[in-house]
């Protein structure tokens, strides 16, 4: 290379992804609309995941043979970090959804504030958080909320320690500690996965012993969809950390060039920062 | 009331207010205080717009045509200039606060439905409006009465082509009149241009408002938010009166729905309540389940040859007091009396070759209402 | 003395002219035929699949337009039912902005960021072909929900909750599919735009010498990868209250439907940006170019662009006047709304000067571009009497606000797009469109749409509400014009397409510097520029202003 | 550090010369930009909402 840009040759896996995400999409709505279609989602999925496994391959390989120089070092940067702020942005449209029916929507239909007058149309109802007596006696609430000082604290010294793990093997990669790095990033993955299945245990406590359900009201809803999609978040970011473990393991990264690497530390920090933000305001408060 | 700034509806009010009683281009002035200062706002906000266009657009077309490169016309190359820039930030920007200032004042005095003296109940429901007036016992569904054969061009359209209703909300002059306003099932908004009120009726809350019409008169609007497949056919008309005439009026209702109390306790004979049913089927509920109960499947199933229909009256009355919830079909236990759920009820039962033989009486309906 | 603004510059670069005869190991097994625009990196070839795409998604849903202007030309139902009415305003809605407008600036964007700062391609070329073909995906899945069972979306371009939850057809959760596989391409189609801008700039050109057509799309993709995701969002909750039974938009359970709406339009208002201001930037290339004069200022160019974008996450709840909120509430988002005024008229004010003393042309690209700033600052406006909040309770929801967007988006964003679309054209293909037709283009569109969009206003203002398959005889005169301009308008539109196909096959010969006036970065290359570009880097140099 | 908060202030009003505007880009601190940038941003809105409530009494 005459220290040109290097721009990729033609390559299929966009298309192909698309193609993927299309009838994963689809068989998604089958399966929600008529209750069929099971087949076509998890085709759909498995191909997206397949392309994606093949895009990044062929990335890998591009950064192996040394194609990438400084300055797409620094795209990658810019897109991962704008990547980040995006999902910063999805998780603020919950957060502000949980922040607003607190604030107003639910003084509002127990007769307090602005709108107050709304109390007319649900005379039973007594504004409290969490809503354990939803204003309408069809939906049931919740029979009681969950303590934030067991399994959730108990996950927040988890991934809190999974942040610091994670950068003592950054620090180890970037002395060229190799093994040292793959044994801290091991440990990582490992709370990952304790991680996951304390959430787990935690749904199934909320939906069998706590009355926590979808159906159960607004509480039940935010709950859910915080804690929900921040957990898809913490599987993501475990299944790239193990990705990451292999990639150590056979050798990959040097030490002062290993975006790859890096890429997944920004986006567990960010997992990490968003959970802590869930359980103030979900658990605690 | 009337505000300092009447000096600006006075210079526009030269042109515009007679331009606009005398056609239909621009916003009504309105027969309420309130809309007057809309209207004010409007045209003032207007004015200003307009001379700034003169302004702006007399510069460019200026330019456009005496610097014509066809012309021969040498480029300047002047660029950036602090103080022009820091006028024309300026300027608008006090042109800005004095407009805030002046609706601030009207939206302040939107907002203070304090001290009403009657306070009436506006429920949306796909695709009618429903009027209480509370504490008075009196209440009402208001339905377009335009003709299915005046839109599909059957018949000559009349003067108020969709905008006339079978029951008006009847309301007193010189009366500040608070509205609370609902819906049952989506979002709608009640409006009506003349007496300035546009208000959105959210399921689960109440939105106030109010009004204090300055002369009677029969002032017409629309459903202004999407709220279906008959978002276009749910007029809104209100019918303002003197208070003397209003208040009889209002005694007249009162003994009527006494009269349709008592109607629950009687017995009542089939061919009374299919004629009734019928009236009571064809404003309420031919927009979903159409005029021959066919229905619009999937999402409004047919009642004519249903059979869970026709062989559990028990889940017919169950739909029709309580509704579906999940669906479009509302609980009409609140909406419609004893005698109209009987009345339809029967109605849907032995209409369309639904030939159930089945009689429901009123007090049936009550009790299970009172369950 | 420093170097004055805007830039003017020289390049010392020698590559691109030799570009063909540059053997890249890369580009050696090139694929023939469709593959290679399926499978293509070149930021070229992406952009052409965008204006493409976006080309043929305007003429669908235009055709959904007129089916909807063709039921309004006289009172009555005539040719549709209600239920497909819907159908038909919604999916305008929806394929105008998602699939003509957004994707249209994303082609513009791609074609010319990288020639207007000196890159080679954009940041991350596959990722980029990805959010291409993402929409393809989207909009089929989209627009078959028409053909589903209970038909397809019926709520609106806006989709308020619960009409579009517990009321909605059964294709919504398809509608909501598909919308987020558009979103995921703009997000990611954003973030390659911003990787591009900020790290891909020819060596010497710093910020404040980027053309402002890049300038805007910078802050227009930061807008996209803010509020993209806010969208994700609120679909997703729909999909949980549709799906799922939770009760996010439904009082019944402790929700709100006025929640809905405020999430929505936390992305829409910004939206509205994502549509106007890459059209702020194609217009500040325009009018300098043929006024053969740099534009009056620059710099406050790009931060009333900035203050507009910043303003644009202030104001969202300026579309929920009269949905009820709190007093405070409302005060506060109408002042909001009043001062985005303030940095609007300065960018119309600045066009304006530009003009002024200039040498001033009328080439295709310059009349679009003209038109833009008149009916642009006319939907300005209207804009401003919106922003008042007591005369909104009037205005809310009528044709005054349809005849507002529409002549924002229209002749606003539109007539940019095509503005752009002709100053570029010779620098695609290496021909001149042909001028007399695009003249005669450019002289029907503005009669139609101004034919089309103009009655609305005193229609709304007399008191028709919008969406409505029918409407009371008072507003018949009116409806009858707009529906004649629209079809107008639509038809007018063919010759553009003729214009374009016409520019393609052949035509006066364009040199490099295809117009007298240009002086960006692209005028640099030669005409059509070829399909590598700037794969060494050229060297920015600021020429200094003589004043 | 008057200076930079003077430079944003300008920029929020689209109004700055270009003597000045030239030096911010060549010598100032991007970063304290920004941050100042954030602060009168916030500082602006709280003044809205300010008025807003003073307003609505």
């Amino acid at each position: 290379m005459s220290g040109g840009y290097y721009v990729p040759a033609t390559s299929r896996w966009p298309i192909l992804g698309s193609l993927a995400l299309g009838a994963m999409m689809v068989g998604t709505g089958i399966k929600l609309v008529y209750d069929t279609g099971t087949p076509l989602m998890l085709i759909g999925m498995a191909c997206v995941i397949t392309v994606m496994g093949f895009w990044f391959r062929d990335v890998i390989h591009e950064s192996m043979s040394g194609l990438y120089d400084a300055q797409m070092d620094r795209s990658f940067r810019w897109g991962m970090g704008w990547f980040i702020f995006s999902e910063v942005m999805f998780f603020a449209a919950f957060f502000g959804a949980l922040f607003y029916v607190r604030t107003f929507a639910i003084p509002w239909l127990g007769g307090e504030g602005a709108k107050g007058v709304s109390a007319l149309l649900w005379p039973d109802f007594v504004a409290q958080w969490p809503v354990l007596n939803p204003p309408d006696s069809s939906v049931a609430g919740p029979d009681s909320v969950l303590s934030p000082w067991q399994l959730p604290l108990v996950n927040t010294l988890i991934l809190v320690t999974s942040s610091i793990t994670l950068t003592v093997a950054h620090e180890a990669l970037k002395l060229g500690e190799r093994k040292t790095c793959r044994n801290w990033l091991a440990g990582t993955v490992l709370l990952g996965c304790c991680f996951i299945m304390i959430q787990g245990v935690e749904y199934y406590e909320a939906y069998n012993h706590y009355g926590i359900t979808l159906e159960a009201g607004i509480f039940g809803a935010t709950f859910f969809i915080l804690t929900g999609f921040h957990g898809v978040h913490v599987i993501i970011g475990t299944l790239i950390l193990t990705s990451m473990l292999i990639r150590i393991h056979k050798g990959h990264f040097a030490q002062d060039h290993h975006f790859g690497f890096e890429a997944s530390c920004w986006y567990w920090h960010f997992v990490d920062v968003v959970w802590v933000g869930l359980f103030i305001f979900v658990y605690v408060f | 009331m009337h505000l300092s700034w009447q000096w600006l509806l006075t210079i526009t009010s030269a042109f515009s207010i007679t331009q606009a009683h005398a056609n239909s281009w621009n916003m009504p002035v309105g027969v309420t205080d309130i809309s007057q200062d809309i209207f004010g706002l409007h045209m003032a906000i207007f004015w200003v717009c307009v001379v700034i266009g003169v302004i702006v657009f007399g510069v460019m077309f200026y330019s456009l045509f005496k610097y014509r490169h066809s012309k021969g016309e040498k480029a300047a190359n002047f660029h950036e200039h602090t103080s022009v820039e820091i006028l024309w930030t300026a300027i608008p920007i006090l042109i800005l606060v004095g407009m805030a200032v002046p609706a601030t004042a009207t939206l302040k005095s939107m907002y203070d439905s304090s001290e009403a003296d009657l306070d009436v109940m506006i429920t949306g429901q796909q695709w009618r409006w429903r009027y209480e007036y509370l504490g008075e016992d009196v209440a009402f569904t208001s339905n377009m009465s335009t003709s299915r054969a005046q839109i599909r061009g059957e018949e000559a359209r009349d003067e108020h082509y969709l905008l006339d209703v079978d029951e008006p909300l009847v309301l007193p002059i010189n009366r500040k009149v608070r509205f609370l306003m609902t819906s049952d099932d989506v979002i709608h908004s009640w409006w009506v241009p003349e007496l300035a009120v546009k208000q959105d009726t959210i399921p689960g809350f109440i939105n106030e408002n109010w009004v204090k019409i300055n002369e009677p008169g029969i002032y017409r609007g629309q459903c202004a938010e999407l709220c279906g497949v008959n978002h276009g056919f749910m007029p809104v008309v209100v019918h303002a009166m003197e208070e003397e005439e209003f208040e009889a009026w209002l005694a007249e209702r009162k003994e009527a729905a006494e009269q349709e109390a008592m109607g629950v306790d009687r017995e009542w004979e089939m061919e009374d309540l299919m004629a009734r049913g019928e009236t009571v089927y064809q404003t309420i509920c031919s927009s979903c389940h159409q005029s021959e109960g066919q229905g619009a499947p999937p999402a409004f199933p047919a009642l004519a040859n249903n059979n869970q229909l026709i062989s559990d009256l028990d889940w017919h009355m169950n739909r029709v007091i309580n509704g579906v919830s999940g669906a479009a079909m509302p609980a009409f236990r609140s909406t419609l009396n004893p005698v109209e759920i009987a009345a339809v009820v029967t109605y849907t039962r032995n209409a369309w070759g639904n030939e159930t033989g089945d009689v429901v009486q009123p007090a049936t309906v009550a009790e299970r209402i009172a369950q | 003395m420093a170097p004055k603004l805007p830039p003017q510059h020289s390049l010392q670069h020698s590559s691109t002219a030799a570009a063909g005869g540059h053997s890249h190991h890369d580009h050696a097994a090139q694929p023939k035929g469709i593959l290679r625009w399926v499978l293509t990196t070149n930021h070229k070839e992406i952009g052409s699949l965008y204006l493409i795409f976006s080309l043929t998604m305007f003429f669908v849903g235009g055709i959904f337009a007129l089916v909807v202007r063709a039921e309004l030309f006289q009172p009555g139902l005539q040719l549709i039912e209600p239920e497909f009415f819907n159908q038909m305003t919604t999916m305008h809605g929806l394929i105008m902005v998602f699939a003509a407008v957004m994707p249209a600036f994303t082609g513009l964007a791609n074609w010319m960021i990288p020639l207007q700062i000196g890159a080679p391609d954009m940041a991350l070329p596959r990722l980029n072909n990805f959010s291409f073909w993402l929409l393809p995906v989207a909009f089929t899945l989209l627009l078959s929900t028409l053909l589903m069972p209970g038909g397809g979306p019926n709520f609106g371009w806006t989709f308020y909750a619960p009409l579009s939850t517990t009321y909605a057809p059964a294709s919504t959760t398809f509608f909501i599919l598909a919308l987020h596989i558009a979103g995921i391409s703009s997000i990611l189609g954003a973030i390659n735009i911003i990787a591009t801008i900020l790290n891909m700039r020819a060596p010497g050109m710093r910020m404040m010498d980027m053309p402002l057509f890049v300038w805007t799309w910078l802050i227009t993709a930061f807008l996209l990868i803010a509020v993209m995701p806010v969208l994700a969002g609120v679909i997703t909750m729909m999909l949980m209250d549709i799906n799922f039974g939770t009760s996010f938009f439904d009082a019944a359970g402790g929700g709100d439907p006025v929640l809905f709406q405020h999430l929505f339009w936390f992305f829409g208002h910004p939206e509205v940006y994502i549509m106007i201001l890459p059209a702020f930037g194609i217009v500040s290339a325009i009018i300098p170019t043929f006024a053969r004069k740099p534009l009056f200022g620059y710099a406050s160019m790009v931060y009333a662009t900035a203050a507009i974008a910043l303003l644009s996450f202030l104001v969202w709840a300026h579309h929920m006047f009269i949905v009820g909120l709190p007093l405070t509430a409302e005060l506060f988002f109408m002042y909001s709304t009043m001062l985005i005024a303030v940095p609007t008229g300065v960018k119309v004010f600045n066009w304006v000067t530009t003009l002024f003393r200039g040498s001033i042309s009328f080439e295709p690209p310059m009349l679009f571009a003209l038109a833009f700033v008149v009916l642009f600052t006319i939907g300005g406006f209207s804009g401003l009497m919106l922003a008042i909040a007591p005369a909104d309770f009037q205005y809310h929801d009528t044709y005054f606000v349809v005849a507002h967007f529409h002549y924002v988006l229209v002749p606003g964003a539109i007539f940019a797009i095509m503005a752009g679309v002709y100053y570029w054209l010779p620098k695609w293909t290496g021909y001149y469109p042909n001028e007399r037709l695009a003249q005669c283009h450019f002289w029907c569109s503005i009669v139609g749409v101004n034919l089309t969009f103009f009655p609305m206003h005193f229609a709304g203002l007399a008191g028709m509400p919008r969406r409505i398959p029918d409407y009371a005889l008072q507003f018949a005169d009116f409806n009858m014009l707009s529906s004649i301009g629209a079809f107008f308008f639509g038809a007018s539109q063919l010759m553009f397409v003729l214009v374009v196909v016409m520019c393609v096959r052949g035509g006066k010969k364009a040199p490099a510097k295809a117009w007298e006036g240009a002086e960006d970065l692209e005028w640099s290359v030669p005409s059509p520029a070829p399909l590598h570009t700037f794969e060494t880097p050229p060297v920015f140099n600021r020429t200094h202003h003589h004043d | 550090m008057w200076s930079v908060v003077k430079s944003v202030l300008s920029a929020l009003l689209g109004v700055q010369n270009d003597l000045k505007r030239q030096q911010d880009f060549s010598s100032g601190n991007p970063a304290a930009f920004i941050v100042v940038g954030i602060v009168i941003t916030l500082v602006f809105v709280l003044i809205l909402v300010g008025i807003a409530v003073i307003a609505s009494r």
